[in-house]
């Protein structure tokens, strides 16, 4: 065990450090989920990161990338973080959809789709859900059929996040029409602009609009657009879900910044607040950084050739609730002013915390409700005996 | 001893329940918000119609007269209906504090006949609510107590995540055209204003907890998941058996501090600390379950859950932080008498 | 709603007080689950009690009780804990079977039984328990086959209370060997000192023996025996767990009392323990109040002829999850001496939270584990869908 | 940068961990308990000749020169095995001790072949373990150190709730041929004993846990009620896959903090005051599940779980109370430099 990093980390935390302290926006970007214009805004950072290179570090170069192990990925993250970059529009595709074509992908599907990924060209949606199939993946009802060469789509998906105005999505389909559950499925890439596609804005709780419903009424799409075989979207899906619930959806730094903030927060307020709020704030410093160590440990077992288990499903858990509890802290050091919308003339430093509450309140329940996450834990590590 | 509510007070609470059943559903909510209203203009004179504007001011002055005990189920169907017209806060607080401070005012006349409502600030709320589009303001000063037009004072909007609740902040000239209450006057009421105020916001506060629960169960006995209604899981029963446990226990700790706060000592007060603790804790336990029942629907704005949960998040501190409540409960706890037999005991009695 | 006693009920209370100060022993009766000397101290007090009327005051007369209502009964028990006095060893009977017995027995079972309960002549223990009947009470096999007038009683029952010295217990049995499950089951008593009965302690977490497995080989007992008719056991079995889990099981008074000594226990060490400490003091005198005001309320609603509902369940949750909440909040404030047995030479002022702590742990398992009245309450008050 | 334990360590926990499931099982526990004595001769022996009492003692003077990262799975299996014999406490804080204060001392020699046990005392701790069967004692006493003979002490046994546990207070007259080192040396060699003692607690609990999570599994995995194993109940699931949750993020805060004890500053303290923190939390979350899934039996002196649960609350409070370290926690965190690019920073680096 050896937790010192060495000269090259240093070097390359700094290289990081240089360029984002260049090149990070000094006013932060509007949302990417409220309005095209705050999308555009997101694509060209995208875009400025992949001119440094830095749009997925641990990308083979010839996607973009710069080949760098899990822990240079970690050190990116913190130094990302730590300058207050831009939110990932392009989450969906370079965290979830990028390994999982890297894995499972043609070369042809590669070279295609990887570089443009990379690039901000082509920003992904996830079109996992279904009314009827939320926890319950396994019971996507849309189609697609085979026609020669191309598939055609059929259904309708919803809690596709960045679908409002991204290019591409990628879903499941059933391509048995036969089967049930989670055989006969295949996973399918489809333009947001294609021919039959209508998509359709959620208000959310907090009124911004980053889910949609996609309704997909006989889409035409190339059978190239299939990752993997015919029938073998549900493995491949497990995996990419696997990679979200595990190391890349929420990267440590994430929490360390957000419990600095609540640090700063709580010191701002120290003596108008119960003494018991300290010992909240000092937890959440705590977790942020148990969750750093944690993954540290997994990047390096993953280095050293081991695969993720179900540390995606302790992680979807650990991080939710840790969100979750952070933000509760501010609020409650915010009192009378925690209800207040941040355009409030009164609102002093109530900053973003209520926005991140509801937004941690989500947090249980996608990429596999923690309900599920639990049963997983259970099950497959602990193993209970299935229902 | 009867801890029981009266067949009138249960009605009344019923027929309010069942007018906000028939007006104040979903899409009346969304209606109003839409509208960029105060207030349902039909709804408000129903409310008005039931003589509730004035349920406690003192039949001489034309009010019903009533007691805190008799709005508390009132004020729970309120917050049960996520209702946006000041209902609580006027006839609850604001009326019997003017009927009080100035019984011969001709406002408290317009008042009672639902012609104005009257807003009301106090020095434990950052806030005025419902400035805009009250007929007066009971402002307090440097705790003297002012009556003061809304065309005289400036108010300032400050938004609320809860898309009901209208919140300024508010500047005048006091003078002795406004002053109503001397400072030694004031005090004991806007004392009382206070505890009426916490008490009915804990009553609100079990009101959200119960609809969330409500809105929950009847999800979650529609929603399929893996071939089975997802209220058919343990993990989605459990969660909701506990809320309503805490629903269970607050309850009670409301009712008591409706009926004891007519006693206004420490042991009242404090009581009414408790259920204002305890009520905000099951609200928010509850419209926590109901986000995670609802799944990614819970998110959504197309449900109403959030409505709730913002209510609860802007009522936790309205009427007193936890942390001032808290203190209170500790004041009563570490200076005066504990045990079994003092469940019901005056600060007094144990002088 | 009117929450003042009435002049009649101050002058009950302070009748009860009176008497408890005269009579109840000034040093604490040894344990009556670690010694037969204990287990008769008690019932000795059950005997002095009794002579006062105060056995059960809310039976009738001819039982020996007062038909007072449960008002008084509430009052009854505050000035009980108030005093300090033992432990009702024969809570069993008074509590659980005795108003069973009320409800279903026969003139000649409530003669024969009921006043020897209410004057400590008779201690009972229950037995409703088996090895493979704990959560699932419906699961039990033991058997009551019929010889004439008599029962022949088979069996293995396990968690009896007070069984190692109580002279009867009742459990269930079943009556109809061809039954499954709830049906043809039946409530028989029997003397625990009959032939063919051999009880056997278990020493439970804390080295005491409060629990005791009992071993039936045909043990003959006359059908009078029968409470109810035959194959009418769970449904009084049930209305019994009500009383059980509802109204008497935990009176407010205990809770209350330990509220006040916790309180006591932290101000003696305020200045040593952490600030958070001061909530979760606070945190369970506002439980024990609330307790305290539920069961009022439930007593005002029985009293006035209502039937009890889920109150059984949700009642037996809050109480026994603030039961262990307040142990805790004790122990946290012992710290280091918080692992030390009262008797150790400088365990100071420790006295019985460490026990109470291990009893406390129990709260959630026995009468009905918590899980189960998470269930009840979810399918029966809340009408959710059974699995 | 590689978070992982080597090829070796895991080796050497693997090989206690043998040892111990061979001859520290629930009969063997049962059997010491009764006999009243304070150890297994034939356990402590294998113990012994595995070389690791002297394990953390430098190779110059005898020991394997081990650092805390290579004995805190050792810890984490003498936890995991309830073990009674003072591996932790002899070999992971007084040895050490002994060896930094006085190497020459002929005492070190015989403890290191096993022929004694050093038991320590510590100003953090109430009490000092194991001091009746200890051939010495190390006793700290106005910050001098002092080596005693247990026989020039007078003892009074403090009976833990841990049947496993002896702890005593003791008095002694300090002087001149007890004393092994001034305030002044003593003071670092009494901080760093303290971080290992709090270290190999927090191991100890780590394992702890785990074992209560593996006995409720094993439980619920048999027992059958409503005519399925409990263990396929979501109430029975999610309690337990919570607290392996708990587990998880325990065990990387514990490992890290083994890594930076050398470094001996706030950070690495408060490192070792958050992994007892995490350690502990998880273990009480962990004995509670067990207790509640093993129903009635984990209340039942038959089954062991009671042997976690009690070892579980000695420990709680053994080097260090939550207070003491959450403070400390709190020291580095208001005082210290936070964010991402710290998680393995050396205070020197940032000051």
């Amino acid at each position: 065990m050896d937790l010192h990093y060495t000269d090259e980390q240093e070097a390359f935390r700094q290289e990081v450090r240089t360029w984002m302290e260049a090149n990070v926006p000094s006013a932060p970007l509007p949302s990417f989920d409220l309005s095209r214009e705050g999308f555009e805004a997101h694509r060209a950072w995208e875009r400025t990161l992949s001119e440094g290179q830095w749009g997925m570090v641990t990308w083979p170069k010839r996607y973009g990338g710069r080949g760098l192990d899990l822990i240079q990925w970690l050190i990116f993250e913190e130094e990302y973080y730590r300058a207050q970059a831009p939110l990932r529009v392009n989450q969906n595709g370079i965290f979830l959809l990028g390994p999982t074509l890297m894995e499972y992908g043609t070369d042809e599907q590669k070279a295609r789709f990887l570089t443009a990924m990379a690039c901000g060209d082509e920003i992904w949606a996830q079109a996992w859900s279904e009314p009827q199939a939320g926890s319950d993946l396994a019971a996507v009802s849309s189609s697609a059929t085979r026609d020669g060469d191309d598939y055609l789509l059929k259904g309708h998906k919803i809690w596709s996040s960045r679908a409002v105005y991204a290019d591409w999505a990628f879903g499941l389909f059933r391509t048995d029409p036969q089967s049930e559950r989670h055989k006969g499925l295949s996973l399918i890439f489809f333009p947001l602009d294609a021919p039959g596609v209508r998509v359709q804005p959620i208000p959310q709780i907090d009124g911004e609009t980053g889910f949609a419903e996609i309704f997909l009424e006989d889409v035409r799409v190339p059978a190239f657009n299939r990752l993997g075989g015919e029938g073998e979207g549900w493995s491949i899906c497990m995996a990419t879900a696997g990679f979200e619930r595990g190391l890349m959806l929420r990267s440590p730094a994430r929490f360390q910044v957000a419990a600095r903030k609540l640090v700063d927060l709580y010191k701002a307020h120290e003596n108008e607040v119960e003494p018991c709020v300290q010992a909240a704030v000092l937890q959440s410093w705590m977790d942020a950084e148990a969750y750093a160590l944690s993954v540290y440990a997994t990047a390096s077992r993953l280095e050293a050739g081991e695969r993720i288990g179900a540390e995606a499903s302790t992680n979807k858990i650990f991080w939710s609730e840790m969100d979750i509890a952070m933000h509760r802290s501010a609020l409650s050091i915010l009192g009378a002013r925690a209800e207040l919308l941040h355009s409030a003339p009164a609102a002093g430093d109530v900053g973003r915390w209520l926005d991140g509450y509801f937004f941690s309140l989500a947090g249980p329940i996608y990429a596999g409700s923690n309900e599920i996450q639990r049963n997983i834990i259970a099950e497959r590590m602990l193993s209970l005996p299935r229902a | 001893m009867d801890f029981r509510f009266t067949e009138e007070q249960e009605m009344m609470a019923n027929v309010l329940r069942e007018l906000l059943g028939d007006l104040c559903q979903s899409s009346d909510l969304r209606r109003l918000m839409e509208s960029g209203q105060a207030r349902d203009e039909r709804r408000w004179s129903g409310i008005v119609d039931m003589g509730l504007a004035g349920a406690l001011v003192p039949e001489s002055y034309g009010g019903l007269g009533l007691k805190p005990v008799d709005f508390v189920r009132i004020a729970e169907a309120a917050g049960h209906a996520c209702l946006p017209e000041p209902l609580v806060e006027n006839a609850g607080v604001a009326l019997p504090l003017l009927a009080e401070a100035a019984p011969g005012n001709e406002l408290l006349a317009a008042a009672l006949e639902g012609a104005a409502t009257i807003a009301v600030s106090h020095p434990s709320n950052a806030f005025i609510a419902d400035a805009d589009s009250a007929g007066a303001l009971l402002l307090e000063r440097e705790g003297e107590l002012h009556l003061v037009n809304p065309a005289q004072a400036r108010l300032e909007r400050q938004e609320s995540v809860d898309p009901f609740r209208r919140l300024f902040t508010v500047a005048f000239e006091p003078g002795s055209s406004t002053r109503i209450a001397s400072a030694a006057d004031a005090a004991p009421m806007l004392r009382a204003a206070f505890d009426r105020g916490a008490l009915f916001a804990a009553a609100q506060l079990i009101g959200i907890a119960q609809r969330s629960v409500d809105l929950a169960v009847a999800y979650a006995g529609e929603r399929r998941q893996f071939g089975k209604p997802i209220g058919s899981y343990q993990a989605v029963k459990h969660r909701l058996a506990s809320a309503q446990v805490k629903i269970e226990f607050a309850k009670p700790v409301v009712h008591a501090a409706a009926a004891s706060l007519p006693q206004s000592d420490l042991y009242s007060a404090a009581r009414v600390s408790h259920a204002k603790l305890a009520a905000g804790q099951a609200a928010d336990d509850a419209v926590r379950a109901a986000i995670q029942v609802h799944g990614a629907m819970g998110y959504s704005w197309e449900v109403d859950v959030h409505f709730y949960l913002k209510r609860a998040i802007a009522l936790d501190s309205w009427w007193g932080t936890k942390a001032f409540h808290r203190a209170r409960v500790g004041q009563r706890v570490f200076t005066g008498r504990l045990g079994p037999e003092h469940t019901f005991a005056k600060e007094s009695q144990n002088a």
